[in-house]
């Protein structure tokens, strides 16, 4: 049976195609889903991907509308069951919103967008999402947002660091005042990770600055076949 | 040290995209009887000295022309008093922007 | 007659009927006496309030083109007939947008639109919604759009205003096109003094989709329903009907209406996405998007250009303020609204359609067998008239143009007697001056602000020489486009000026490998009404025509924008022109960087003595005179075609034009692109100076792996381009022998620093 | 009818880079004086009805769940009387966010 990875799209939502194009790449099967889906079981999805893009505008907070549709009551009921989800972009925006993972992302700190090839560090290669990579490995892959700098208090930041779940961060330089120069994080399970760059544009070499995003869904992939 | 306020809204007859999104998500969140959403901004200024006629006359002018866009936003001044309550200290609109310091 | 009499009372097509002798306030719209009189000749009676607001926002020069009408004729008149740009021509001048065939059963949709003015008074709101009304442009085609390009001109860039207009319409143009999911592939970021009180926001968009989904606005179809679907129409833009609705119908209400829009991205993102899915679902039968004269350019020109006539209950037009007069309601320019003309069995499925996607859409009238477009408020005729003579019948102005008196004095001010760098040193000196410069310096500042990644698609982006977009996933089909337009050759030449657009930014395109197909164009000039500028425009029109003749690329649409200036003083003459190209394997595709070490670098055509207008001349010298760069477009389009050859046979490893600034520029900017120096040799018999700074037209330099180097130059020998050998891609710095030597590290600090300096 | 206003700031220990690029910019503009600025929301709601207690609380609600990511903002929900002048009625923080309606 092929592996179903659904992309959940939002009003709003941009880089859905995107997403379900990386899916079809690493070789599962991408699932459109519609935000007023209610219950996700009927899908028969094994993985969730929740896209970038500005959901709602982006209006109020990010993520902060989208967090209450139909489809995010069943999301998190099943990523509390173990079901992978990542979140991009604006999917860990959400991902944050519902507080599936903690903290928040806020106004970039020079408060412009920003739009380039950014260097990270997989700093945990143990999640449903990261396992194809290793430790310490340096990725590129493109990075564009307005409200990227992620925040928590430090409690919760020694927190993420002490327990390994800090999944990824920056290299070259903050690019939007992170607090420990933070890229995206794990919950304590794995399964549920979130990051602000987006590995879904790094999938072909024609369009992307490299290929290293592919990683995160022939993660998710061997992770699915092996369960 | 005072604190003085400076509210920013959209003029009433420009387009307020991100309050009609609140307002527009409120029902599918279960709350009812809430006409009309605006979403402006909200600066807090710590004045160093006296909040006087003065000051205040200068924190209108920085209103105007800097944390407010006049030409789409109107803005009103206040001053928070020891309790949390603010007293309007003034307001702008491009029609009356000028000598409204009270 | 005094305003009281008729406060509160609405001016019906009876009442105005009975009341002949109103006096209407035709002028404070903006009309002419004559242009008034023509009205009321057409209607046989004084024409309503209603009437009145529609006839003056259809005859502004705006949506009339009166002024320019006659010019752009040529566009079609002289369109090539023969090869693949006039076959490829789908829907031509005079729809929403020009449509082209690329092939493989897609065509493609692209134009060019300009938002000088709102973008001065507002540039955040004015540069965003600019990106809206081209977007939706696109959308009424049929189209996909697939990505935006932002062709900007400001004042002098350490200006104080400067400050304030380029960084909020960078914001805007970011805001609404990154919000809306579509790539910013490309653009242009010019500064000059001539633009201080009237910056240029032109704003480009492309758009895909299969041939049998193209659309055209009209409503046909007796019975059909016509429905208003996106925004809440508010009191935006229409200055011009609350004088009508304030001072004569209405006095006692406010007049205090926006005269600025605020551009809704997420809810344009939602008529994408519904109009597209409404297409698909076969439920359409004319569309067309709501931009400058609002409903009252939608109804008439959808009436006008279908079989039949239209009835519009404007009680059911959904609105944000209610206090909206219906003339307002005619006038306003609300944002992101459409369109549709649907047949009724399929009303519900499309109204379904936009509830999925959380859109308003009302149905606010139907098509009827009359020839009249009649609109109702509160139940009372409004407006009768026959929908052509709003639309399409418009007045035609011939206005007088004249050489200015003062255009043979700025030729004969030639730079030739400019002190020139003497030697190494200043060569050196000259170039870091000319690469810091800031039109010459790295926009990446700006560009940075601009998603280019989102749909996946993107195979070229700035700064390349053209954005190249994949269509197909399967067979790599892709297009590439580019947009230029030179004011200051312009300035010195306006027939060569606009040539010199075409031809710069069709080897722009041909640079990264595509073939150029068609054409679409922004002309920003200043007043009609000033013969000189008007001379600018008709001379330009001429020569866009003529050159695009030449080199068989159509002008598929476009956009005017006069009265470009600041009290009596004019912009340069700015036409920017945008050209499509197409490529069938995008994955051939030529870059700019210099990416390897020991690739020859080519430079190919012919170097003269040419510093009229150039970049040069205004870094050094402040100067402006002389004659612009000689055009010879069969050079141009022999260059082309050994630039797509060398693309489709993999035989150039990296290509860029060689343009404003010239070959140092362009060596300077293929450098740093690769992170790779270069070896240069000066070519005998050129003086170094006029090597590296001249603006000759018809040049490109290329890098060509060794293996590759016969076979080029086989090729260039063969069909008589010349090709000259000027160096290796090698080191880590940029070095012209006998000359200077630059470090990569010094080019890039000088390069890259000039634009965050005067705006971060 | 009435107004609520809803205002949601940083909290004090989060980056307010909004707020601090405003304070950046007051000397340039020969501004003087203003030792701190921040930056944060103004939500106007028309709320139909009677604003008493138990709407306030339902609008306590609304901005603790939807108006504000506590995690790093605070609100406070003010009632406007004719006058202009607004008193509070209730703020929230992480700590503080229960029982606050006044
Ligand atoms: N406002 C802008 N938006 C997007 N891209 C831009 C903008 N300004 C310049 N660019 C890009 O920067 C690159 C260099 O611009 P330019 O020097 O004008 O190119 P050329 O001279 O080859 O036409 C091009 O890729 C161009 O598309
Ligand atoms: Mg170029």
């Amino acid at each position: 049976m092929t592996t179903r990875i659904g992309v959940v799209t939002f009003p709003g939502s941009l880089d859905d195609s995107d997403a379900r194009r990386a899916i079809r790449i690493a070789g599962a099967e991408p699932v459109a889903l519609w935000h007023r889906e209610k219950d996700l079981r009927k899908q028969q999805v094994d993985a969730v991907v929740l896209p970038g893009g500005f959901s709602y505008g982006d209006y109020l907070r990010c993520g902060a509308i989208a967090r209450f549709s139909p489809i995010m009551e069943s999301v998190v009921e099943q990523a509390k069951g173990g079901m992978p989800v990542l979140g991009i972009c604006n999917g860990f925006q959400i991902l944050c919103e519902t507080h599936l993972l903690p903290g928040a992302l806020t106004r970039n700190d020079h408060l412009h967008f920003l739009c380039r090839d950014q260097r990270l560090r997989v700093e945990n290669d143990t999640t449903a999402w990261t396992s194809d990579y290793e430790r310490g490995q340096e990725i590129v892959v493109p990075l564009k947002n307005g409200e990227g700098g992620y925040v928590a208090d430090e409690r919760t930041l020694d927190e993420l660091e002490g327990e390994g779940r800090v999944a990824f961060r920056y290299l070259g330089g903050n690019p939007n005042g992170s607090r420990r120069d933070i890229a995206g994080i794990t919950n304590e399970a794995g399964n549920v990770v979130g990051l602000m760059p987006h590995p879904e544009h790094a999938v072909e070499a024609l369009t992307g600055p490299t290929t290293d995003g592919l990683g995160f869904f022939t993660s998710a992939l061997k992770k699915l076949v092996a369960s | 040290m005072a604190r003085v306020v400076v509210d920013v809204m959209l003029k009433p007859e420009i387009l307020d995209p991100q309050g009609q999104a609140v307002q527009r998500a409120l029902p599918r969140l279960g709350f009812e009887g809430i006409s009309d959403v605006r979403q402006g901004k909200r600066f807090e200024l710590e004045v160093e000295g006296p909040v006087d006629r003065d000051a205040l006359a200068r924190i209108h002018e920085l209103a105007e022309t800097f944390l407010a866009n006049t030409v789409i936003e109107d803005f009103t001044v206040r001053v928070e008093d020891a309790d949390g309550n603010e007293r309007p200290a003034g307001t702008g609109t491009a029609a009356a922007s000028e000598g409204a310091v009270a | 007659m005094s305003p009281q009499s008729h406060s509160h009372s609405l001016d019906t097509v009876k009442h105005a009927e009975q009341t002949p002798e109103t006096d209407l306030p035709w002028k404070e719209l903006g009309l002419k006496e004559d242009e008034y009189a023509r009205i009321r000749d057409i209607l046989g009676r004084r024409p309503t309030g209603a009437e009145l607001a529609m006839y003056s926002v259809m005859w502004s020069e705006h949506c009339s083109y009166k002024s320019s009408k006659v010019h752009l004729r040529q566009f079609g008149e002289k369109a090539p007939t023969e090869g693949p740009g006039a076959e490829a021509m789908l829907v031509g001048i005079g729809e929403q947008a020009g449509v082209v065939d690329v092939g493989q059963g897609y065509a493609v949709t692209f134009k060019v639109e300009s938002h000088n003015h709102p973008s001065y008074v507002e540039p955040y709101q004015g540069a965003a919604t600019g990106i809206g009304g081209i977007v939706r442009d696109i959308i009424a085609m049929g189209a996909r759009p697939v990505a935006v390009m932002d062709p900007l001109r400001f004042g002098a860039a350490d200006h104080p205003d400067t400050k304030r207009v380029l960084p909020g319409v960078v914001a805007g143009i970011g805001g609404y096109g990154n919000c809306l999911g579509l790539p910013n592939i490309g653009g242009e970021v010019v500064f000059d003094a001539c633009y201080q009180g009237n910056p240029l926001v032109n704003a480009l968009c492309v758009g895909v989709m299969k041939h049998e989904d193209i659309h055209l606005a009209k409503a046909a179809g007796t019975g059909n329903k016509v429905i208003l679907y996106g925004a809440r129409t508010g009191g935006d833009g229409i200055g011009g009907a609350s004088i009508l609705a304030s001072e004569t119908f209405d006095d006692e209400k406010p007049s205090k209406r926006p005269a600025v829009q605020v551009g809704d991205p997420f809810q344009e993102k939602l008529l994408i996405e519904c109009t597209l899915e409404a297409f698909h679902a076969d439920l359409v039968v004319g569309i067309q998007d709501l931009g400058a004269a609002g409903l009252s350019c939608a109804t008439s020109e959808l009436a006008s250009n279908g079989s039949g006539g239209m009835r519009v209950e404007l009680d059911d037009v959904p609105l944000r303020d209610s206090s909206l007069s219906p003339e307002e309601i005619l006038m306003s320019e609300s944002q992101e609204r459409m369109c549709a003309v649907v047949e009724p069995d399929k009303v519900d499925r499309f109204l379904q359609i936009c509830e999925k996607w959380e859109v308003t859409a009302t149905v606010v009238g139907e098509v009827t067998d009359g020839d009249r477009l009649e609109i109702f408020w509160h139940g009372e005729k409004i407006v009768d008239v026959d929908p052509r003579t709003v639309a399409h019948e418009g007045p035609v102005y011939e206005r007088p143009y004249a050489r200015p008196d003062w255009q043979d004095e700025l030729q004969a001010d030639d730079p030739a007697q400019l002190p020139r760098p003497a030697n190494g040193e200043e060569l050196r000196a000259a170039t870091l001056a000319l690469v810091a410069s800031p039109n010459q310096a790295a926009k990446s500042w700006i560009t940075d602000q601009y998603d280019r990644y989102v749909l996946g698609d993107t195979v070229l982006a700035q700064p390349e020489d053209s954005g190249m977009i994949r269509i197909d996933p399967e067979t790599g089909l892709g297009v590439a486009v580019s947009t230029d337009g030179n004011g200051r050759y312009a300035k010195l030449d306006p027939y060569e000026g606009a040539r010199l657009a075409l031809a710069e930014s069709y080897r722009n395109v041909a640079a990264t490998g595509a073939r150029p197909l068609a054409v679409t164009d922004c002309l920003n000039f200043g007043s009609p009404e000033d013969p000189a500028a008007m001379w600018q425009f008709a001379e330009a029109c001429r020569g866009l025509a003529d050159a695009c003749k030449e080199l068989g690329t159509p002008v598929t649409g476009g956009n005017v924008s006069l009265y470009n200036q600041t009290g009596e003083a004019a912009i340069h003459p700015t036409p920017v022109v945008g050209v499509l190209g197409v490529i069938d394997d995008v994955a051939r595709r030529t870059p700019m960087a210099f990416r390897d070490e020991g690739h020859l670098i080519y430079l190919l055509g012919d170097t003269r003595e040419e510093f009229g207008g150039s970049a040069w001349s205004q870094v050094a010298h402040g100067h402006l005179g002389g004659r612009p760069p000689r055009v010879d477009l069969e050079r141009e389009r022999l260059l082309a075609e050994i630039l797509i050859a060398a693309s489709r046979d993999g035989m150039a490893d990296a290509a860029h034009d060689v343009s404003d600034g010239g070959v140092v520029q362009a060596l300077a900017e293929s450098c740093l692109k690769g992170g790779k120096g270069a070896r240069i040799v000066v070519p005998d018999g050129l003086d170094p100076f006029v090597f590296l700074f001249s603006e000759s037209q018809g040049r490109a330099l290329v890098a060509i792996p060794r293996s590759e180097e016969v076979r080029f130059t086989d090729m260039c020998a063969a069909r008589g381009m010349p090709a000259a050998r000027i160096g290796v891609v090698d080191g880590d710095a940029l070095e012209v022998q006998g000359q200077f030597s630059l470090p990569l590290e010094e080019l890039r600090r000088h390069h890259e620093a000039t634009i965050p300096e005067l705006f971060g």
